[in-house]
């Protein structure tokens, strides 16, 4: 089931590339893998702690590799918010001027390299799917993308290649620290060799450092985030949807898969480093946000600003914690792809996304409207939303870190700064709000219709499910939490 | 079972007897002698996987002195072999260029498919070579051949240029490697690398005079393989030699180089001042191959500044020790060159060699494009594709060997590259095509880069048949 | 007396001549001599090496000796089709020398 | 061979090596070539390596210098005019020469062996020519055959090289 899963995407995709009629296949294909997400989780057992339909292929017997995937809690939510935002982003990605078949093909691409980086439990794969997902994205920035495409395509090109190559280091060393004989690309044997300690303190700290700046990059952690408003900005709206719903969260998933239960030692000793990039995340690229002229680039900062709640969930190592930042990894991906669906479906219909030019659109579209106030107040992160649940946990666990630092910490101080940040987010994203829907419209924009019912579908998906999670994430919860239990624990 | 220097007998033979067909049938079409040397090739090429075991070089006597036959040497047959093959494909493509340059419509380019078979022999007999002498002989053999090739194309006084300015810092090199040998022999009474490795473990042989003979060894080599400071003719022979013999240097003559800089450097290893010089060439190869290729215009020259960039990245492997490592590498630098040269001949004999000449290429032939494509992003050294395995098992041993500034610089060098390989793909994908026309692919090429396609990304997911190969 | 050291350092000396040449010189028939002189620079060292290094039945170590000839041959060669790509490049061009090539930069 | 002969010929070779280098006319070049590996060739004679000093003259200023004396010849080259010196190459490359001599000179001083006279050799019931032929058809055979292959394809190619046009 997780095989079909990945591939499912995948072999649409290379069927696209050699002539399937490009649409249809692409939607079918990923409501195909949306149904046999939801069957994975119906069979999903909470209770076992350890991984589940494991299937393994050896690929090399003397370098311990082999494509072995399989799903625990964790990936499971990661998966599921993959599958859920493909629906939407092929849905609507619609007609494509150029290329249309190639631009379908590329959109499943990052959708099952994803999937694929969220479901392999071997190191190489991991990896390697992760850098699949990566090209398709330069490419649909670089061939279809908007506005000052080429350049975008090619600071992101330059940046991530070397991101990814410094995780590749990182990765590589964490292969090499445990003892030889116990030496495998498959998390499961690595994880094991860290629980009777064979990665030492000092490895620990150099490769966790490596992973940090690795993942830090991919997933824009302040100061390595200059790339992710420009690409956002210049990207096709589904390939925005993609990349900062889905692929965006690989590097989170990997520390979370990787860093922290592998190298405690590691995540401890960095704790104040991260903290400090976090808050420059949530404070100082907040403040910029406030201060942008335009839906695109405004949309693309908060991304990268809501990151750091992610992150200081990460660092804080509590359960809590942790499974919040799982929550919210979730809800952000959704909300954010949301609200990169109608900036994008904005632009195609005036052709401009100037706040100055904008407003009063509510009365022309209102379910557009609609739609992109929830996505607003979903990621402020007002109750009712699954982003809520996922901040107020991350909040609580970071402020009673599992670190188990006393009062008056960093991370206190942190949090309470953090919480400052919900201020500066509601700021702009209700001003966005105001200016793009409220106030007097413009005659330009008199002639607009609102969304089709085609395209109604997929925002109704996303925010049905940011609803769904928003009321019951305990069901969420409940998957998640496992994943983390043993370790965690461990570490108090 | 048969014996391995049969098979080197029997390209030499093949050579013969095309020449002398060549010479007295002068009716008919010569590219039909360039199907009879693919398909002698190819015959050999099957038999290299029958050959028998040798003596042991410990206990060899007389030929096995100079020749040996372990698993390197015949897994590097084989690809000597492979090389000279899809080389003679890109050949057949490049026919008419030929043609243009001799009087008669058939003259030279019988000469112009034999040479390669001979040039073939000598690369197969230097990836055996384990004595000084024997390294010499086959050596200049290869080279010399390749002053033929290079300036094949006579009229041409481009390539011409490239011609001499390969023979003069060719000759320059082997004047070093010669006179290194001479100290070496000075110093240890022999020639054959075995005997030599023993009498460096003795304690009272002189070490500055055992350096300084390696160290001319060295440089000799360096020229061979294009390591910086030794890179001066690679852009300019590249982009002014005939574009399949540009691809055979690249590919055949590099792989000679690093098959004998291993089986040399072994008996040298145990110097330290050896491996402090081989970082320091590898760091200066890296940064200035990827520097310099950033600006350029012509795609043959870039793919000779990237071949000095893979050189870095191959000198990491040897700085190691890594011959595994090194030979993966140079498997899947062999596919992915081939690759991009197999287009480069095709579209450069309709537009022209320049980056922009490929603009919208992937609407004029979405074949070569795709091709291409594969190709760019394997030497950039994306997963998935052979180009990225390659780099995983350079960068895994340079890690294990704590080779901090080597790794540093390589994964900067690699974005670099990233951002040159992939202004190729964004002339083919993103730029409108100068002229809208159909690019036809003879059926042997398309097959050809197809296998190709197919190779660089099934070892890119499945490495497993070269590690055995090598190991066996 | 005349030590092995004295023939190398003149083996030397003359390698060094013939770098210098190749060097300097833009024309290309004297760098081709040039090279000439490097060849024949380690020919000597080789020489005096075999001359030196005798072998236990009281003879030079004729192998080196060996590889003179065979280097010898092989300079040959390599004059004979240098010289040809010259006389190529002579009649396209009309010059022999470097500094005139100049259409690939370096 | 009584020192003063050594320091004559090997002086002789340096001499006319360096003024294959410094002459501007080809032609002098050419001509000092010969001269300086005429006293090559008396060197290997007096390290009792007579085959190789009889090759040396019967290569060098039979065939090589005739090929390039006829090639000058043919070209109608005359000497260089008064070219300016591109004066940062000529003191590179004089820079690395001075190192290498250097480098070489420093080894030889370390080398304890160049300290040392030649040893005398026994007296062969065979001669040269006889020794290194013998070595060159049993042990050598194979280096020695592919060296036939390469004279082979240097012909192939200056043959196709050189080819004329009919006009």
């Amino acid at each position: 089931m997780v095989l079909f899963v990945i591939f499912c995407p995948i072999v649409a995709a290379i069927l696209i590339m050699i002539g399937a009629p490009a649409r249809k296949m692409a939607v079918a294909a990923s409501v195909l893998t949306l149904g046999a997400t939801l069957l994975l989780l119906a069979s999903f057992s909470p209770e076992q702690h350890d991984f589940q339909e494991v299937t393994s292929f050896p690929i090399s017997s003397e370098w311990h590799l082999s494509f072995t995937t399989g799903i625990d809690g964790l990936s499971l939510a990661l998966v599921l918010l993959a599958a859920i935002v493909t629906v939407a982003a092929v849905w609507f990605a619609g007609k494509i001027d150029k290329y249309q078949n190639a631009f379908y093909a590329c959109l499943l691409f990052i959708s099952g390299g994803a999937i694929g980086a969220f479901a392999s439990l071997d190191l190489f794969f991991f990896y390697a799917f992760h850098e699949l997902a990566l090209i398709p994205t330069f490419l649909l920035i670089g061939i279809w993308g908007g506005g000052n495409r080429v350049a975008a395509a090619w600071k992101i090109t330059i940046y991530l290649a070397i991101g990814s190559f410094i995780l590749l280091l990182g990765l590589i060393l964490l292969y090499q620290s445990v003892p030889t004989a116990s030496r495998s690309f498959d998390i499961r044997a690595l994880k094991a060799a860290a629980s009777l300690g064979q990665i030492s303190g000092d490895a620990q700290r150099h490769i966790y450092l490596l992973l940090l700046i690795g993942f830090g990059i991919l997933t824009s952690l302040f100061p390595f985030h200059t790339w992710a408003p420009e690409a956002y900005a210049a990207a096709p709206a589904p390939a925005a949807m993609l990349h900062a719903g889905i692929l965006k969260k690989f590097g989170l998933y990997g520390l979370l898969r990787l860093a922290i239960p592998l190298l405690p030692e590691g995540a401890r000793h960095w704790t104040n480093l991260l903290v400090l990039l976090l808050l420059g995340n949530i404070i100082y690229v907040g403040l910029v946000t406030i201060a942008q002229k335009r839906l695109d680039w405004m949309l693309g900062y908060s991304s990268v600003m809501h990151i750091g709640y992610i992150f200081l969930g990460i660092a804080s190592a509590s359960i809590l914690g942790v499974t919040g930042a799982v929550v919210l990894m979730f809800a952000h991906g959704l909300s954010i792809a949301l609200l990169f669906a109608l900036a994008g479906e904005l632009r195609k219909r005036t052709g401009t996304l100037v706040f100055e030019e904008l407003g009063g659109l509510a009365k022309v579209m209102p379910f557009a409207g609609l739609a992109f106030g929830l996505g607003a107040f979903a990621a402020i992160g007002l109750p009712g939303f699954a982003n809520f649940a996922g901040e107020i946990m991350i909040f609580f666990g970071a402020f009673k870190n599992g670190w188990e630092i006393g009062r008056f910490h960093i991370f206190q101080i942190a949090t309470v700064l953090a919480l400052w940040g919900m201020v500066i987010s509601t700021v702009y994203m209700l001003r966005a709000y105001r200016k793009v829907f409220m106030g007097a419209l413009n005659e330009r924009w008199t002639g607009l219709v609102d969304l089709r019912s085609a395209l109604r579908v997929p925002v109704t998906l996303l925010v049905g499910a940011l609803l769904c999670y928003g009321f019951f994430p305990q069901s969420f919860v409940r998957m998640t939490t496992p994943a983390f239990r043993t370790y965690l624990t461990a570490n108090k | 079972m048969i014996t391995a220097p049969l098979l080197e007998v029997g390209v030499l033979v093949l050579g013969m007897v095309i020449l002398m067909f060549e010479a007295f049938a002068t009716k008919i079409d010569k590219r039909i002698l360039a199907f009879a040397a693919i398909a002698g090739l190819a015959i050999v090429l099957v038999a290299t996987f029958f050959v028998a075991p040798v003596p042991s070089p410990n206990q060899a006597t007389g030929f096995w002195n100079f020749y040996t036959v372990d698993r390197l040497s015949v897994f590097f047959k084989q690809f000597a072999l492979l090389t000279t093959i899809l080389v003679l494909i890109m050949m057949i493509d490049y026919a008419p260029a030929v043609r243009s340059s001799f009087p008669g419509a058939h003259d030279g380019l019988g000469e112009f498919f034999t040479v390669p078979i001979f040039t073939c022999a000598g690369l197969m007999y230097l990836v055996s070579a384990i004595d000084f002498i024997f390294i010499f002989v086959s050596l200049e053999l290869v080279t010399i051949s390749f002053y033929v090739l290079v300036s094949f194309t006579r009229k041409n006084p481009v390539t011409l240029e490239a011609g001499v300015k390969y023979l003069v810092l060719s000759a320059l090199s082997t004047a070093f490697l010669v006179y290194g040998i001479a100290w070496i022999f000075g110093v240890t009474g022999q020639t054959n690398l075995q005997r030599i490795t023993e009498a460096l473990a003795t304690p009272s042989t002189d070490q500055s005079a055992t350096l300084l003979g390696m160290v001319l060894v060295l440089v000799a080599l360096g020229f061979k393989i294009a390591a910086v400071p030794f890179q001066i003719w690679v852009p300019d022979v590249y982009q002014g030699a005939p574009t399949p013999v540009t691809a055979y240097l690249s590919v055949g003559s590099k792989a000679a180089g690093f098959v004998v800089l291993l089986r040399v450097l072994r008996p040298f290893a145990t110097l330290p001042q050896m491996q402090r010089l081989l970082v320091l060439i590898a760091l200066l190869t890296l940064i200035y191959g990827n520097l310099a290729a950033l600006p350029q215009g012509n795609l043959k020259r870039l793919l000779a500044y990237s071949s000095i960039a893979h050189t870095g990245y191959l000198l990491i492997g040897v700085v190691c020790l890594d011959s595994n490592a090194v030979v993966f590498y140079l498997v899947a630098y062999l596919l992915m060159t081939h690759l991009s040269f197999a287009v480069l001949v095709i579209v450069a004999q309709q537009t022209g060699e320049q980056i922009a000449d490929f603009d919208g290429l992937a609407k004029r032939s979405p074949f070569l494009a795709f091709a291409m494509l594969i190709g760019m992003v394997s030497l950039a050294g994306v997963p998935f594709t052979a180009g990225f395995l390659g780099k995983f098992f350079i960068f895994y041993a340079a890690i294990l060997q704590r080779q901090i500034a080597l790794v540093v610089i390589g994964v900067i060098t690699v974005g670099c590259g990233f951002y040159y390989y992939l202004k190729v793909v964004r002339a083919m994908y993103w730029q409108p095509a100068a002229k809208i026309d159909n690019i036809s692919v003879s059926t042997l090429s398309r097959i050809a880069i197809g296998a190709l396609i197919a190779a660089t990304i099934w070892l890119g997911v499945y490495p497993q048949p070269i590690l055995d190969a090598l190991k066996r | 007396m005349i030590t092995l050291g004295d023939y190398l350092i003149v083996s030397g000396i003359l390698f060094a001549i013939g770098f210098a040449g190749v060097m300097l010189r833009r024309n290309l028939i004297i760098i081709l001599m040039s090279l000439e002189l490097m060849l024949n620079a380690a020919n000597l060292s080789l020489v005096a090496f075999s001359r030196f290094r005798v072998s236990p039945a009281g003879l030079p170590n004729y192998n080196a000796q060996v590889f003179v000839f065979f280097i010898i041959t092989v300079a040959a060669a390599e004059v004979a089709v240098g010289l040809a790509i010259l006389v190529a490049l002579f009649r396209a061009r009309q010059t022999t020398d470097v500094k005139d090539i100049s259409e690939l930069k370096f | 061979m009584p020192p003063f002969l050594f320091w004559l010929f090997a002086s002789l070779m340096l001499v006319f090596g360096a003024a294959v280098v410094l002459n501007r006319n080809p032609v002098a070049s050419a001509l000092s070539l010969v001269v300086s590996f005429l006293g090559l060739a008396a060197l290997f004679m007096s390290l009792d390596a007579y085959f190789v000093g009889i090759i040396q003259v019967l290569v060098y200023a039979g065939a090589v210098m005739v090929l390039f004396l006829f090639i000058i010849m043919l070209l109608n080259l005359r000497a260089e005019e008064g070219r300016r010196i591109n004066w940062l190459a000529a003191t590179g490359g004089i820079v690395v020469a001075l190192i290498l001599v250097i480098q070489i000179f420093s080894v030889i001083g370390h080398f304890q062996a160049a300290r040392q006279t030649f040893p005398s050799l026994e007296r062969s019931t065979t001669d040269d020519v006889w020794n290194i032929g013998a070595l060159l058809f049993s042990n050598y055979n194979l280096p020695f055959q592919i060296v036939g292959v390469l004279v082979l394809v240097a012909t192939i190619g200056v043959v196709l090289l050189s080819k004329r046009e009919p006009r």
